[in-house]
């Protein structure tokens, strides 16, 4: 295969498409009772060390409360996937959990500004991190969803991106033309918030799917947080809105609110109060280490949180405000 | 009532929203970009497409979305998908306009969002590409909106996140990328930059009211090419700052206190 | 490039990504109404010698007003994709309107037994026939869809089924492992039948699309069926519904029961008594010509064709088929 | 009432129904591959998730589809998807049966269904692939229904459409097919037959009551392996019957009149 160019950052990931069909070849395909609680499934599913993919879009139908039991379960040097991730990548630095990354925006916070703590911990040079663009990304996960060990794009091209990408050049054998090669990635492990799953896992989301659909059927691993669990015969009536079938998933965690303090559509809007007190806390490490004290570390589940951030009065706020309801 | 004073942020918006042409579509991030697009749909281009990365099409956008990703971005939109589909309608040839930031430009017209100094020991980390790379990548025409000082347009970007026109002219044919793409505006507060049709350069093509060009050249850290038909920038109308100001941005999240 | 092996047959479309980006460069954007005849559709969009590609599968779903119409206005030389194909490509065939085509299944009508003219005309040898299975094609045109000039898989592998395509086999600059790249198609148009449009051609299909966001995105111009119209209101009220956005389709035609004799999801089931003529006509050239003048011929819309059948009465009955209704 | 008489097409259903194993996932063809999936969930298999290629996912089904694209293969379905998303989960290695047909096979159970005679004229042209070479690629174990005889089960088939283990033990891996996986068993009027572990080749391990060695050979267009444990296959138990008659194929479009 002439290579015309390669990224120099390593891959954190095998690509070889047989090794993860052996393993998908064990995976359990009967429809059971995946129920369990948040820490049954990090317990299960996320030991140290293992690579993490988060679905949402940063700070939009993420689940927050699988990412602070990795905090309060102390993980670490865990390998990380990140497309545009805020409050999850924001978390996860908190939590010291990260070891390497593939990366394509993470320490920003879009409009709301940028993670003090997280670009510390990225300008620690104890993180590795290889560059990706967020299509790249999407086409990693896409590839391995393929079952295949690579997918094409011109994602990268000509620039320093590329150069510290772990992607290669490649001509095309039809036209000649160069086009991107980039691996595919199975995460160990995919945490996805959805809006309902039955008790098997067949999920519903409502609006845009970012690039969860990819993931959920990438990862070797996929645990579900569900704003509600809903009757199976709510999945087989229609079907057509089945987006994640109950086979890719291993651990269905009802979390009502689950995105919080992140936007979950058509439930709740984002709590910019609070993302705003985590901008404000990380500003002084002693401050932030008692604010994470105080909001995950001294909590025992994500109801306290829940709480802890204004309850049911808060959580009708953000309904009003998902809905655009004045008051 | 609207005065016709108004601050660098409106300016930049207002001049950004002109070049965005009627019936053509826009990949737009948060902030200045995406209430020029909204400004650009509520003034001069009404069948104006606008393409959030993650997933939202074409929402009738009731406020300001906070991320790319947020309800906002498909409210009542025509679809809300993911982000697979949004970036392979960019990679057909489907979208017309990029709009980005950026911590650094170049004169070609690249984009540094990644970090300030050696790779490996940065001196700042950004955030990374996110999706500005493809959208430099594949949409036809990118524009990027930026207040202007030495700091951020610099000869040589420390890191090529995005591609404008890499080395220059050819360059970016030659690193395979789709023929025909590439900057096209850079609005700034002082003014509005394109790119020398050969030379690939970029080229100051008109000027703000109030601005000379010695402020460019002094706010420039290299010497951009001059059009030989330079133009003064026209200000924003009193309806385009009404819609702006009442509309698009009412609680002044961008365009900040008067 | 290093290509390992290669199939024999041609290409028909040219790969290149870059000239396709030049066409939907100048396609239209803007949210027009795009309502037009069956005939006006025909007319403006598929041209004799075109490069044709039908939604649906087979028998289901498919835009049988579309390719009555074809054959009315006696389309020649077309090119054609199919992956199952069955009735409609039987009536491309009834009609004589094909010159080279890119095919996975054809001829067969899967438990309906095999289309005796369909077979006699592609046992005729004067139609360039270039072969791929399902699977194939559907990454030819994901990799349309993606702007780019292949897709890989790992079909054909082995088998005089990659010898007689259009495929080359290359090595994976990762693994080392082979794959066979397969080359983009965007076909000159392509038809599709879906459950609802609006005036813009922004689609809801109900139940399984098959290949059709694929074909829709991959396609230059995209003639839509709906079995109705709905207003733009149901489009945004729900965009997580929407399949096909406006600025794929060229145009919107109305045919209430456009699958029939198809069967279509949710709506009706296919009328087996008509197939099974449409089997004992052809067995007959004869009989067959004159089974086509009645039947399609002359008629002169699909309405007519509809009454031809049954009318109301047996399109009744072929919704409570659908419906699982006894009586 | 059921009795223990039973023709051909049942024996091949009732036997093949038996080696879809329960929580595994099967691809299957309409027809007999889908009578024995049908069967096998309701007598042997009741977690069995039955596959079809055009999207359908684990349908409730209420009778035999006449497509693998028709509303009953995703009727009361867990998901009604599309050709890439079941395609790709073949790819993915998350399916653990294909059940096909085909005009001819050979004794390293390579399929054809694309042409008797010359490619390029052909004495007859058949259907092609369809899903079958993907399936037959992708899924772990492939089976085949056929009736034996000697211009079905050859030496070489005329076109390989869909591959068996082509020329034999590393064939597959060798042109890069997913290690570990081909054909497992072929299931005739005549005979249960497997593949020799070593050689590959096809290989009898079964024989149907009331048929002898001999019939097969007659039947067979190559010298099939005999298994050193031949059995006999046990016949259709009056369960199996039943239920294939009265619940899977109650108007027998499959198992045809008695």
């Amino acid at each position: 295969m002439n290579i015309i160019e390669e990224g120099r950052s390593p891959l954190f990931m095998d690509p070889d498409p047989d090794k993860a069909r052996e393993f998908f070849r064990g995976k359990p395909r009967a429809m059971t009772d995946k129920r369990m609680t948040e820490k049954e499934s990090v317990d299960k599913f996320i030991p140290d060390g293992c690579y993490l993919a988060i679905g949402g879009f940063g700070a939009n139908r993420i689940p927050t409360a699988i990412l602070h039991e990795i905090l309060r379960a102390r993980r670490r040097n865990l390998g990380f996937l990140g497309h545009t991730s805020t409050h999850d990548f924001q978390l996860l630095c908190a939590g010291n959990c990260l070891k390497k990354v593939d990366v394509a925006y993470i320490i920003g916070l879009e409009a709301r500004g940028l993670s003090p703590n997280a670009r510390r911990v990225m300008e620690s040079g104890k993180i590795e991190v290889c560059e990706w663009t967020n299509y790249a990304l999407c086409v990693r996960l896409r590839a391995a969803a393929e079952g295949v060990s690579f997918g094409i794009a011109r994602s990268m091209l000509g620039t320093d991106t590329l150069k510290m990408s772990g992607a290669k050049v490649i001509e095309c054998p039809f036209t000649g033309k160069h086009f991107v090669a980039l691996p595919a990635v199975w995460p160990d492990v995919a945490v996805i918030h959805v809006h309902e799953s039955d008790i098997y896992g067949n999920c519903h989301i409502r609006g845009i799917s970012v690039a969860d659909l990819e993931l959920a059927r990438a990862a070797k691993r996929v645990i579900i947080t569900a704003e509600r669990l809903v009757d199976s015969y709510a999945i087989r009536i229609n079907p057509t809105r089945t987006v994640i079938p109950f086979y890719l998933v291993d651990a269905v965690v009802e979390v009502p609110f689950g995105s919080y303090p992140g936007n979950m559509a058509y439930e709740y809007f984002s709590d910019e109060e609070h993302l705003a007190q985590w901008l404000k806390a990380e500003k002084d490490p002693g401050e932030f280490q008692k604010f994470l004290d105080k909001y995950i570390y001294n909590v025992s589940s994500f109801e306290e949180y829940l709480e802890l951030c204004g309850g049911i009065k808060k959580l009708k706020e953000l309904r009003k405000l998902e809905a655009l309801v004045d008051n | 009532m609207v005065t016709a004073a108004y601050n660098k942020m409106e300016m930049m918006i207002c001049t950004a929203a002109r070049f965005l042409e009627d019936g053509t579509t826009v990949a737009v991030g948060t902030g200045a970009p995406c209430a020029a697009a909204m400004l650009a749909q509520k003034v001069n281009a009404p069948n104006l497409v606008i393409i959030f990365e993650a997933g939202g099409l074409a929402p009738l956008l009731p406020q300001m979305p906070i991320s790319v990703g947020d309800s906002r971005t498909f409210f009542r939109g025509i679809m809300a998908a993911g982000m697979n589909e949004m970036m392979t309608t960019c990679c057909r040839g489907m979208v017309d306009f990029a709009f980005l930031g950026g911590a650094q430009i170049d004169k070609y017209g690249n984009i540094n969002s990644t970090v300030i100094g050696d790779y490996h020991k940065p001196k700042v980390r950004f955030p990374g590409s996110g999706g500005a790379n493809d959208f430099a990548s594949f949409c036809w025409r990118t524009m990027i909106i930026a207040v202007q000082n030495q700091s951020r347009f610099v000869e040589h970007v420390d890191f090529v996140t995005s591609p404008g026109y890499l080395s220059g002219p050819g360059a970016r044919e030659d690193a395979g990328l789709p023929a025909g793409s590439g900057p096209y505006k850079i609005i700034t507060d002082l003014a509005v930059m394109g790119f020398h049709p050969e030379s690939k350069e970029m080229m100051v093509e008109s000027i703000h009211q109030g601005v000379e060009l010695r402020d460019i050249m002094q706010n420039t850290g290299f010497s951009p090419v001059i059009s030989e038909s330079i133009k003064t920038t026209p200000p924003p109308s009193d309806t385009e700052l009404k819609v702006l100001r009442e509309e698009v941005d009412p609680c002044r999240y961008i365009i900040g206190r008067k």
